[in-house]
């Protein structure tokens, strides 16, 4: 049960714990920390654990049950189809060195895992560890995408769709942020994935939703999620693995991980209670639908924050989102009419812009945060943050809508009515949700 | 003979049945069915919208009876079913050509 | 995605480890342990995982199909209340020092989480990690009661029934235990929430079925549950989630931690299968539910002694409240008609009793425990551990009776009997679980 | 919530890491590590995770919905006896010294968990958490049987089979390969229990399936799975959990368990995706159980590579087997015409041996692997490999129809032909899945 | 008095309820059924192997009604529950004896 | 026409549906319903209490049909459901005015 390379990296680790070298030295040759690892490991659990089985629950308990194994399906063949691209060139165009690139994309040079071993270390963690702790983002932020356009879209489409805007959405911007590129350059705070993940996510499943067009019905037929059951229960896997999307994003067991856990904690709740209370003053009625949702709002706003702010930093957070949220989803979609099924845009969009621009806020020392850069103001680091927004925003609109018309041209994006009015379970993967 | 169809609140399915287990019925085909009439239906909300849901959880009895008990069996069920309330339901009586017991063959009244 | 403050408390920590200090000097400057963190952020994240989606979905499969949203609805908004009331005042009243009142409740120091930062120490743990961990503690201890009074609360009563209780007999009772309160100078054992957490819940779980009273038709109608397969996933979630409970309140990753997980798992499968045996034996079947049952009686028996017992400890303990608490929920319920829908008394109360005492008694070394404290012996230990639970039980009744006479004041307990029949999901939340 | 052992354990911990020992005295001497112990904690529950809830729920949704009940009640109470057995003897037999009989089994020395206390060591963790982790294995080989003869056996029949099997299959083969028998000593590879776990319970669960013979109505009525939305997150759950089960197999948190768990992402997802590809060509569209048994048959398969291979061997590996197992389940059952009904030999029997047989070859270091022991080429690991393979399913297949014929005498294996087509739920726990 | 009993395909259920709502019918009896008939079932798929299932999900209305309001809602019915797609379903028409409302004990027409 | 309406076991309907398809009959509508009769009902547990479970499951056919056919159909159905156990179940036959199929507007025979 045990590898040779064990004994090999025990002993290096005991050198390296009872050799007298000074701190300085410490700093400058990094070595594993088993702690370290021992926190990423499980939080790389953590993140997958948030698509399959978290988000496919949530995702199939909102659609009708002619539709919920097609969502659960697609989520779960996403997570497999990320799982290799990302091993192929995903990483690497993510957070390789780009040479005269740099600033824009990463290189091939970790395609293929190339130079990933059993001794490489990032950080203080083996960089196996870090390329699938990040391959679960990259699995999760299309998975997000699925919630726009569900129950009506071709699951040949969607795989074209999605390796697509893996390799021209997905890794570019990743690598603008944290892999070394423009936006991280800039000084754009980011500690999660706020923008890359869930403003991401969330713009090219609207742009989706809207090419693809609304849902036969809508918004007349009332189209009531088959399970709320299955919603909680997904809203509440999302919430628990959301501990490792974020205090994991801190690469080790410390102070910062654990602040980073605590303010999750505080934003959802307070997010979850805002959108519940919300919904309760103008309905009359508090929601399941409204309490989960809320809480996923308060999940997406502290991601970008969540290494940043102090507990009542996220607590401003959490009643911001839940409002901003609430409305968005509620008020806006009705008003302008789209059909974002389950509310991608109006959760992670309109969340995650949130939570990136009063990152640059409550990241104050002031306001409880770990401290703006030096000379910074509040001002300029909302600037900046803006900046990330609204880059992120026009790349991602611009290029999924190009990806879009290229993989309708190909295969084209959707079932036909009857098809719809059947189910996509039956007609897609002749198969159906339930037998009971 | 009869065939009796009710139309009853759920909850009101126990208290019928012994009812009519008391006047000697002594079996009965139960649906579960949806019922849309003079009760106004409950509210829905999905996503701040409110959906009016008009057809109402009803249970559907189907009791094939000789045509000499049709009165009893109507007071006793009418009784045990009511709640003065609107959506109690219906009852309706068609008349049964024949009944046949399937294990035994037994046809007419003695199938019952 | 790394924040400034990582550098530094890397750097400390490796000045630490480096630096030739003797250990008498490190266990006076505590320092953060990464190995322990790890341990610590999982653990918060398993004992969440607890309550939502554990509790709920064991909880949600008992009840009919008409109140399993509400149920779900309640353990969800608890979750959030009783974070945002942990951070505001719920941390401070029961882990800060409480001056001239210490013995009986803390005080106001750390409220809204003053003083808690990236760089505060809880032992060899991140302060924010500790004031979560409990908060998961404070968050579940709540939603357990909702077993009691299933199918018939106002849901506007729930969250002012558990505001009030979190603040007038959570808070004080940790306090008392765990905070540097009487019990605890006593010597009272609670390893990880027996009294705390079960007793506690159980106990005003009763107090609360009896107040509100029966369902209407129990016990003659059958009030089957809706869903075992629920049950049965809830019950299993909630297994794995308590070893972060009982292993992670050792607050760190070492023998005692790993023998808390070992005699857990050794009671539970004891516990469950003497439930199963005895249905079984006086039945002539065993029942899914019956297993799942006594599961969660192990579990709660073994709670406060999972620091301090050894594997054979664990074994009796599990058999011995596998029977305790099948006798209380069977047995004694019928005999004497309260109306505790899904048994919270007959589990939780029992079966924290059973193992609160029985902790006195296998703490003994000589039966395999970490030994009695000097000069105490096991009678003494087994009076101690009574104490606790009497006194427990008396301020609980009390004061939980006090608070729901006052939230029926404000708000009414109770639902009409037109709407309990109507189902409490349609009735205060305009949905349905299910639309299959 | 803090033992007296935890100051030892702690001071034994700060003076080691403080005294100037040097390496080679540290490697004798082994301590606690908090960073590896914490990850092995974290494991333990992870493999726990898989058996209950995620094996119950993907084996619940495939059967039908009169039996879903039975099959979650079978792991469940195989969960609690094979602890028990464990603790009492199992873990003895299993990696206790055997004395003269050493290569063959264990011997009692550890019976009744003597020895094991808080301080005892078992590498860097403590001893109590790695019996423990060992006892995940040794519930979820027995549980995984249950989907070979699932909606026809008695619950007393199985009861007393997994018990024999636990203590004359399960304990001797673990011995073999892990507690120093025979396998280990002859060089065979199984990083995670390849053989040990996953060839032992497929073929131990075909001969059942064989014995106890066909379902009524096999394979002409169609027997839809009752909800496939179960499935689907069942297998999600097997997926996460199973990081445990590769990864914790390293029993460290280092480059080494990183890889394990990179690897098992790879080849899983991979598998996954072949098997999808493979039904899409065969029948015209993919399906959703389809992926998740492919998602299953890839991390089989990766399983006793898992700390041998590189990114590039988990790829290949998940790729054949994907295509083995889905030719396997599909294509060879029906040609054989045996009634597995769960596809316990088709996905883990096969899946294990194409993954045992690879391990051999993808362990060299030119293919990317750890690298093969000094001597030894490829063809003769690939030759050690089949060696335990081939002993296993002999000795397997034997002492499993022995005892099957053991049990069928003593209590009978197969409910009557009416109980089945009344359902097992009903007929053997006097209980429903679903009232709803 | 007349039972009139439909079958027809599930999505029409709204607009038939429409339509015999628009001539005057206040009351309507739903079931869930599954149909045989002349239209192909669809397959599933289950470890490769290929089922095809015949029944169908389909939704039969009963509505009892006033004798002379029969043509108009035969009418009505046909029209909103046509799709002219083979399995658009069937309508039964059977006579009624009676029929009684549980609530008040009205009987005959007065009870629909 | 007639309409026949059949209790009968659910694991019997596969068989009874490949026997009346064997007659000719090309359409029926099945419903899952609840029985209550002179079979015993099992028990269920909860909590260490036990209720007996009145209501089983049963399937109901309706199958409109040629008065003509009747006997055959009858017949066929009688062999294909009986197991000679109680609990069986019944048919029942009543009268059928009027048949119409939606799709084409035909009534009577050529409706079926
Ligand atoms: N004309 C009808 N035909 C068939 N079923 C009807 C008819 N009218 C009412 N029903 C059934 O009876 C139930 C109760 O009717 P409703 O008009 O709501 O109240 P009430 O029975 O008190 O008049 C309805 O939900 C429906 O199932
Ligand atoms: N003889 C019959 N008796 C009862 N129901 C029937 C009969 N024939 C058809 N049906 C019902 O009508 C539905 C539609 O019939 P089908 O033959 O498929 O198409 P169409 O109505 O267009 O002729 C069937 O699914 C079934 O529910
Ligand atoms: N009088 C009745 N009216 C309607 N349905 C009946 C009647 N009697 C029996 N049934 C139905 O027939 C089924 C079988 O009847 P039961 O008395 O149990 O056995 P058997 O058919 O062998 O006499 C019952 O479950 C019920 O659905």
């Amino acid at each position: 049960m045990k590898s040779k390379k064990l004994e090999l990296s025990r002993g290096l680790t005991a050198i390296t714990v009872f050799c007298l070298s000074s701190a300085a030295v410490a700093q400058e040759t990094a070595t594993l920390d088993t702690g370290d690892t021992a926190w990423m490991l499980t939080a790389t659990a953590l993140v997958l654990f948030m698509t399959i089985p978290g988000l496919s629950l949530f995702y199939a308990g909102m659609v009708r049950s002619k539709n919920a194994l097609s969502v659960m399906m697609q989520c779960f063949a996403i997570t497999c189809l990320m799982s290799i691209l990302w091993v192929l060139y995903g990483y690497s165009l993510a957070f390789d060195d780009g040479g005269s690139m740099q600033k824009w994309v990463g290189g091939f040079g970790k395609a293929f895992m190339k130079g990933v071993n059993v001794d490489s270390l990032s950080g203080t963690i083996p960089e196996s560890v870090f390329a699938i702790f990040q391959m679960t983002f990259a699995i999760i932020t299309p998975a997000l995408m699925v919630g726009a356009f569900a129950e009506r879209m071709k699951f040949s489409a969607l795989l074209w769709f999605m390796a697509l805007w893996l390799t021209f959405v997905y890794a570019p911007v990743a690598h603008w942020v944290w892999g070394g590129g423009w936006l991280g350059d800039l000084g754009v705070l980011d500690f999660a994935g706020g923008t890359v993940v869930h403003i991401n996510a969330g713009i090219a499943g609207l742009v989706a939703a809207i090419v693809i067009g609304k849902r036969k019905g809508f918004p007349t037929t009332m189209m009531s999620p088959h399970s709320l059951v299955l919603t909680l229960v997904g809203a509440a896997m999302l919430w628990v693995g959301w501990f490792g999307f974020n205090a994991g994003s801190e690469l080790a067991a410390d102070g910062t991980a654990g602040m980073a856990m605590a303010v999750t904690q505080i934003a959802t709740a307070a997010a979850a209670l805002t959108w519940m209370f919300a919904e309760w003053a103008a309905h009359g009625k508090p929601s399941a639908l409204g309490i989960a949702s809320g809480a996923v709002a308060g999940l997406v706003a502290i991601t970008p924050a969540s290494g940043f702010v102090g507990p009542m930093g996220a607590l401003a957070i959490g009643v911001l989102s839940g409002i901003g949220c609430y409305f968005a989803s509620v008020r806006l979609k009705r008003a302008m009419g789209y059909d974002d099924s389950l509310d991608v845009f109006g959760v992670h969009a309109v969340g995650g812009i949130i939570g990136a621009i009063l990152t640059g806020v409550f990241v104050d020392a002031a306001l409880g945060g770990a401290g703006l850069a030096e000379g910074v103001s509040v001002a300029s680091q909302v600037f900046k943050q803006s900046v990330g927004v609204v880059a992120t925003i026009v790349y991602d609109v611009v290029v999924t809508l190009i990806l879009l018309k290229i993989v309708d041209a190909i295969v084209g994006l959707r079932v036909t009515e009857e098809q719809e009015t059947e189910g996509l379970d039956i007609v897609l993967h002749d198969e159906r949700g339930y037998n009971i | 003979m009869k065939l009796v169809t009710a139309i009853i609140k759920p909850f009101k399915l126990d208290d019928v049945r012994d009812a009519l287990s008391e006047i000697g019925v002594q079996g009965m085909t139960v649906t579960e069915v949806k019922g849309f009439g003079r009760q106004k239906g409950h509210t829905e909300m999905y996503r701040g919208a409110e959906y009016v849901v008009d057809f109402l959880p009803k249970i559907k009895l189907e009791i094939a009876i000789d045509a000499d008990l049709l009165d009893r069996i109507v007071e006793a069920l009418t009784k045990a079913a009511k709640t003065d309330k609107i959506g109690d339901g219906k009852i309706f009586i068609l008349d049964l050509e024949q009944a046949i017991r399937i294990r035994t063959g037994e046809t007419g009244k003695s199938a019952l």
